[in-house]
């Protein structure tokens, strides 16, 4: 498409940060986010803490971290809609085993982990074996995967979990805030991500592939081999979010993850990172997923009845991207 | 002869209760030789995935139909259609508007399920002063309004508009949502001191919510549906009291009633009250319940 | 150059198969080192689909490869870059989102413990391209460049990599005068090292400049190798005679016949003008501008790279915004707010990117060609098919479009046919002013010829031609009138009129800045 | 993406018609549907009727008429996540107004059909004024349609319509079969946008935009209202579905639509559409909406479990394509 072509001629005079910035994409999403923490700042005065912070990070760092293998893929022009299903999956995997199985808890986690991962290996095999369309690919697994939780949990929420499982639902305290170490883990798992595309030849090449695919090929980058490997990691990063997931609610929920793909694919795009592949940055989608959960966790602040709220989620995720798209023709 | 068909549509795949209401119809069809044909609403609210599986379930010879309508007024047309080719219809577990649309009704009024819980927080409240949190359905669900307005009455509250109501959140039913409601309430009001869940892993969502707030002992939560991991966390003290569902019994009358129409073409018609109970370890006076024993014993879901 | 040493590269009896094409039959090539071997051929002759079998971007359906005598597999182009083996493709391969440093170093990253070591990357990059004669930056987004400054950074690619094989397809097809002399002597530095070079293209001047072989084909099939002879000391630089390549034979080889050169009519007087542009601009690149064109004329717009010439045709036709100034045509003020404004007057641009502003990739030749004119050719909404067909096909027929059917798609069209394909469509529009961004990139010197006939019969019917092109020795063939741009901005004209003549030297050095016109000088000539 | 390029050399020896069908992207879906419909021929007696193919008709009508909307959009290389909402907000407004303002049935129904093409134009405008992508767009005013449906609704379905309204929803019979006028007037429509696609102007110009969206404007195409005009149209189309939902159930339900989204994304992928735009044929739709039916009622009739119904539902999306595109390859 067009569309998003008319931002290649982009630069800001002034501000080397702004400018900065802005050439990585990510000047939207953070005058979004604080243009809604700010209105949210005037209307309760609860928002603006350390505390209600922490909880927001908390409250996306499921989605947040599944957004990482979700950006992978869209960087590669692909799209992942199974991802939910697999994290769960997984969930199920290492709480029915660690539960009812009475397996050692790191090797149920690591069980789980390995379903989620050959999910991911099988989305990858098919995209470039196959040639299939991503979007066709996952669309299969989000089924398969739905099937097959459902039926070898019976639709049985687990319980009664290992503390291993739930360890990074624990909290330590920075100056009487709490904070998780599954938040910690979520922002290490960017800057780690971050690193991998920004610093290293195989994170290049994913940008490469997903900006031109045959030209990837004809310089002799191994585009199958790049694309394999980022469904893969993708499957095992959702394993990760599932683990989150699970010390989160103490629970192994057969039913969670429904709504997930979409919610993953929001933070994405808000993040500024472009559906059309080869470009984005990873700490945009990191940026999208806050949008969502500041909006969420304002708007109940504030009283908003939950009809609204969806009303005006709309109405903020178009304004969220016209806002990135018009400052970016401006610049 | 041919084997007896029976088609059991439930709102969706996922929620337990609807698989414990599949296994006990799977049982109850096994004992009585009948074939059980199974599907469901693609999500909560799906209509027309119920009227596709109706549909192909009379194609494929089913003589009665077992149904949670999604939509209690959508689906009449279809169910109309379906009795007009000579299919009994039962509502299992919620009616359809008008109720003259299927033969019988085998059913648990989510009002008072609502109620009774409502009735139960209210006795355990007296004059104290109270916050209310609910964790709902989502917008538009008929369930879900249904549970949450037996509840606000059984309390004593008229509506929403009601100043002790100061959290209204939808939990889609799923712990990781409700969780996510419960913490955003508390930041809203940190003194809440009563949460309303429209099921049990809303309540348990809830629960961690305030756990890690520190303040699980001093809130009470109440719910609906009596699986038996609910029961567990009333027997925990994690929940206080839920109103207990009957999905299983539902399922067996459905099929056994099925199976007799088939075999002597007598229909079963009327409404039958499987039943609501209150499920409490700490009783209040003046308000019926019983004690999680009796709740495991009767519960479902795995033990 | 010494035949006594082994070849450093082999091609034997090589072929290949399309579904419906025979693209090579028995194919052979021997490549010695430190030498130039030129690879020659019409449009559709085969020659980048040998290449690419070189490089295993297409594995051959018969034939083998041998490297220093060894028979090899080129399983995919990974393995060819591991056997010292670069090609640079006739179309762009760019990741247009990423930066230039990271172009040149796509699939051959430097790092350090796994990290990317920017810095040594960076250095070298600028080392390249500073030898390529590039002025942009090595941070520079490809996508913000021009195609030219695009097919810099490919040959920069292949600096940067030092190969033993060096394959060239066009690589001039997107350059100007200037560029490409330094290319020349890029390639005539490496030839000095002992690199092989093949060299693909359909200029002759060119050939004779570098090639100590030519190889021609035709329809697939190798012709035979042209070896040179001694020079002729006594004549011109750019006179073919000079070169020891008999011309008439490779062309003889090429076509199958003899080739009817072009010749320019001489314009008679100055005849009315048609589109006037008065101090227009678009308040970035393009300076106020000012000219006048006239009906029936061809008028060359020559510059260097990045001068502004594609930006100016697209001003003039409603593709990008005009700040301000004015657009007379025939009289008549226009206001154009898209290229449809434009074509509805009568004025149409042919983009230079044929792949990314040009063809529809997957829709069939003959859909590519009438795209724009189904509206016409509608009876009450819908399509008469055999109109459309009947004048596709004669489109066709008059530019001797080279296609198996007119229902393949472009993608499978070889890149003078595309080239081809693409004025068609414009010319399909009945334009009365028609802007032509560097069309001959790419076209062999039959269809060149052919082109040039077509534009000048087109002329002679009363049709104003705007010709863009970076290569100043067609400006001198083919137009009545030289418009020179550097910098934004028209710096000088060379009028027949008016007494001056059109030579490769005097382009060159408006061109370059050696001579220029002031605004003054511009406002007398072009303000009326 | 790469992906799909891979089917661009095609031509089948042979049989003209096959070859003509392969052309247009048809053998694959067509091939699809026999295989299917003969398997299930054998596992039941009951599949192979005029009567259940009525049914097969009718249940996948709704789906089937957006999934014309949904075309138009693909091909232009955009994607529609509203259609679902946009059909439901129409069907409340017409069923509402008859209802409850008691206005003339036709009046309403042409009010209802005005709401859902001015989202559809809604849709369009932000997609080509501001440039926004239509992924972003489509789930903003999913979320809009949906909320305001529940706030117009007040989540009460409307029971008791004029007949004008549930006309789509009579039979009239052929040879003992009863087929509904929804039906034919679905096969209608596919019909008059085949013909519009393939023999007018502005149907080719919906390709060429799809296709190459800075070629078609430089050649003189009006990009942006081909784009406005799709988008407007598709909103059109899908009023026509929610006229045919509210004929097939006699209801205006405000829950209903919600997984249409990717059920007219999935018939569109199976019938063949390239989701990069500008290659496609509008009966594979058709084929495609045909193939899910299928599914689900030859697995219904014979007596599958519903959750493996969903694993054999996700396997075969997969193998349809994967089909396809082998096919292809080979050929
Ligand atoms: N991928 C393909 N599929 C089918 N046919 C192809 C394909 N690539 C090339 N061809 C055909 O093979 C023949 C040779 O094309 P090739 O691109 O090698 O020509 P070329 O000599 O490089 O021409 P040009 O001078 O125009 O670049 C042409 O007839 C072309 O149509
Ligand atoms: N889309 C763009 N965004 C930013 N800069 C551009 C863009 N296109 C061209 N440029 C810049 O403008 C200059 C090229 O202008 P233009 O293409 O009009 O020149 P030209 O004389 O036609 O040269 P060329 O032979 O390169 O096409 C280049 O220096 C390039 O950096
Ligand atoms: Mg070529
Ligand atoms: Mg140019």
């Amino acid at each position: 498409m067009t569309i998003q072509n008319t931002s290649k001629a982009r630069t800001t005079g002034g501000n080397p940060v702004l400018k900065r910035l802005n050439s990585l994409n990510l000047l939207g999403p953070i005058v979004a986010l604080l243009l809604a923490s700010a209105f949210f700042a005037t209307q309760s005065d609860r928002f603006l803490s350390g505390q209600n912070f922490s909880l927001i990070l908390q409250q996306v760092m499921v989605v947040g971290v599944m957004a990482i293998g979700q950006t992978l893929i869209i960087l590669t022009a692909g799209i992942d809609l199974s991802c939910g299903m697999v994290m769960v999956l997984g969930t199920i995997v290492m709480t029915k085993l660690a539960v009812e199985s009475g397996l050692n808890p790191i090797l149920a986690i690591m069980a789980g982990a390995l379903v989620s991962t050959a999910v991911g290996f099988l989305n990858g095999l098919l995209v470039t074996r196959i040639k299939l369309p991503p979007f066709i690919v996952t669309l299969g697994t989000y089924n398969i995967a739905f099937a097959i939780t459902q039926i070898y949990s019976n639709a049985q929420t687990q319980t009664g979990l290992p503390a291993a499982l739930t360890f990074f639902g624990n909290t330590f305290h920075i100056g009487g805030t709490a904070i998780t170490y599954g938040t910690v883990l979520m922002i290490v798992l960017y800057i780690v991500v971050w690193i991998f595309l920004t610093e290293t030849a195989p994170g290049r090449h994913i940008y490469a592939v997903g900006n031109n695919p045959e030209a990837a090929r004809l310089t002799g980058i191994p585009t199958n081999r790049v694309l394999l490997g980022v469904y893969t990691m993708a499957g095992l990063i959702y394993s990760v979010a599932g683990l989150l997931l699970v010390s989160r609610t103490g629970v192994g929920d057969p039913n969670a993850g429904a709504t997930d793909n979409l919610d993953t694919i929001t933070a994405v795009v808000l993040g500024g990172t472009s559906l059309f592949g080869g470009r984005g940055m990873i700490f945009g989608t990191l940026l999208g997923a806050l949008i969502v959960g500041v909006f969420r966790n304002g708007l109940t602040l504030t009283g908003v009845p939950s009809v609204y709220q969806i009303l005006i989620t709309g109405i903020l995720v178009i304004l969220a991207v016209a806002a990135d798209q018009l400052t970016r023709k401006k610049a | 002869a041919d084997q007896p068909i029976i088609g059991l549509i439930t709102k969706t795949e996922t929620n337990p209760f609807f698989v414990k209401m599949k296994e006990g119809a799977q049982k109850a069809a096994k004992a009585k030789g009948a074939k059980l044909l199974t599907g469901a609403g693609k999500a909560d609210g799906d209509n027309a995935g119920q009227v596709t599986a109706l549909e192909n379930m009379i194609a494929a010879g089913a003589k009665t139909i077992l149904i949670t309508p999604n939509n209690a007024q959508a689906i009449v047309p279809a169910l109309e259609k379906a009795r007009k080719q000579g299919v009994m219809v039962i509502a299992l577990d919620s009616p359809t508007d008008p109720e003259s649309a299927v033969d019988a009704l085998f059913a648990t009024d989510n009002y008072k399920a609502g109620m009774l819980i409502g009735q139960y927080a209210k006795a355990a409240f007296g004059n104290k002063p109270v916050k209310i949190a609910t964790l709902d359905l989502f917008p538009g669900h008929p369930v879900g309004i249904d549970r949450h307005n037996g509840f606000l009455n059984g309390y004593g509250i008229k509506n929403d508009k009601d100043a002790r109501v100061v959290c209204m959140q939808d939990s889609y039913g799923d712990q990781a949502k409700g969780q996510t409601a419960m913490e955003n309430c508390l930041q809203k009001d940190p003194e809440i001191n009563l949460v309303y869940t429209i099921n049990e892993p809303a309540a348990a969502g809830a629960y961690q919510a305030l756990k890690a707030i520190g303040r699980e002992k001093e809130v009470m939560i109440v719910s609906i549906d009596g699986g038996c991991t609910g029961v567990k966390n009333v027997q925990a003290g994690v929940i206080a009291a839920t109103s207990q569902q009957y999905p299983l019994k539902m399922a067996s009358l459905g099929v056994e009633a099925g199976v007799n129409y088939i075999l002597t073409g007598k229909k079963t018609t009327g409404y039958t009250d499987t039943g609501v109970t209150l499920i409490t370890d700490k009783r209040m006076k003046g308000v019926p319940s019983k004690d999680t024993k009796f709740g495991l014993n009767n519960c479902w879901g795995v033990k | 150059m010494s035949t006594i040493q082994p070849p450093l590269l082999e091609m034997r009896a090589i072929s290949k198969h399309f579904p419906g094409v025979k693209a090579l039959h028995q194919v052979n090539l021997v490549l010695y080192p430190g030498e130039v071997l030129a690879l020659m051929g019409e449009n559709g002759a085969g020659k980048s689909t040998l290449m690419k079998v070189l490089v295993g971007a297409y594995q051959p359906s018969e034939g083998q490869i041998f490297i220093d005598g060894k028979a090899v597999r080129m399983k995919d182009p990974r393995s060819a870059r591991g056997m010292g083996i670069h090609l640079i493709y006739q179309e762009p391969n760019l990741a247009l989102n990423m930066k230039v440093t990271e172009n040149i170093f796509l699939g051959a990253e430097k790092t350090q413990w796994g990290l990317l070591s920017f810095q040594q990357m960076r250095k070298i990059t600028q080392q390249v391209l500073e030898q390529v004669g590039a002025t942009f930056s090595p941070d520079a987004l490809v996508g913000d460049l021009s195609r030219a400054e695009g097919q810099l950074v490919e040959i920069a690619r292949a600096l940067a990599f030092k190969p033993r094989v060096l394959v060239l397809d066009e690589p001039t097809a997107a350059l100007s005068e200037h560029e490409s002399q330094r290319l020349f002597e890029i390639i005539k530095h490496l030839r000095g090292q002992g690199l092989g070079i093949v060299y693909i293209s359909h200029r002759m001047s060119e050939v004779y400049n570098l090639a100590d072989r030519v190889s021609v084909l035709r329809n697939g099939v190798l012709i035979g190798t042209v070896q040179r002879g001694p020079e002729d000391p006594n004549r011109s630089p750019v006179d073919p005679r000079r070169a020891g390549i008999n011309a008439e034979k490779l062309v003889q080889m090429m076509l199958g016949q003899s080739l009817q050169e072009f010749q320019k009519n001489p314009q008679g007087t100055p005849r009315k003008p048609v589109l006037e542009l008065i101090q227009v601009t678009d308040g970035k690149k393009i300076k106020p501008t000012s000219l006048t064109l006239r009906e029936g004329e061809i008028v060359g717009l020559g510059g260097l790279v990045g001068s502004g010439r594609t930006e100016l045709a697209r001003l003039i036709c409603g593709v990008s915004p005009l700040k301000s100034g004015k657009i007379w045509l025939q009289g008549n003020m226009l206001d154009l707010k898209s290229p449809r404004d434009a074509i509805q007057a009568g004025m149409v641009y042919v983009p230079e990117d044929r792949v990314n502003d040009g063809l529809f990739a997957r829709l069939s030749v003959s859909e590519n060609i009438s795209i724009g004119v189904l509206e016409r050719h509608s009876h009450m909404g819908l399509l008469n098919f055999s109109e459309v067909a009947r004048q596709v096909k004669n489109t066709v027929t008059r530019l001797n479009i080279k296609l198996s059917s007119l229902h393949t798609t472009v993608e499978d069209l070889s890149g003078g046919n595309q080239q081809k394909l693409l004025l068609a469509r414009y010319l399909s529009l009945n334009p009365r002013i028609l802007l032509l961004d560097e069309p001959t990139a790419g076209i062999d010197v039959a269809t060149r010829a052919e082109l040039y006939r077509t534009l000048s019969s087109l002329a002679a019917s009363g049709m104003t031609i705007l010709f863009i092109s970076s290569d100043s020795a067609e400006l001198v063939q083919i137009a009545d009138r030289v418009l020179v741009m550097k910098e934004g901005e028209l710096v000088g004209e060379i009028d027949p009129a008016r007494g001056e003549s059109i030579t490769l030297e005097h382009i060159m050095e408006f061109a370059t800045g050696l001579k220029g016109f002031t605004p003054e000088d511009w406002k007398k000539r072009h303000v009326l």
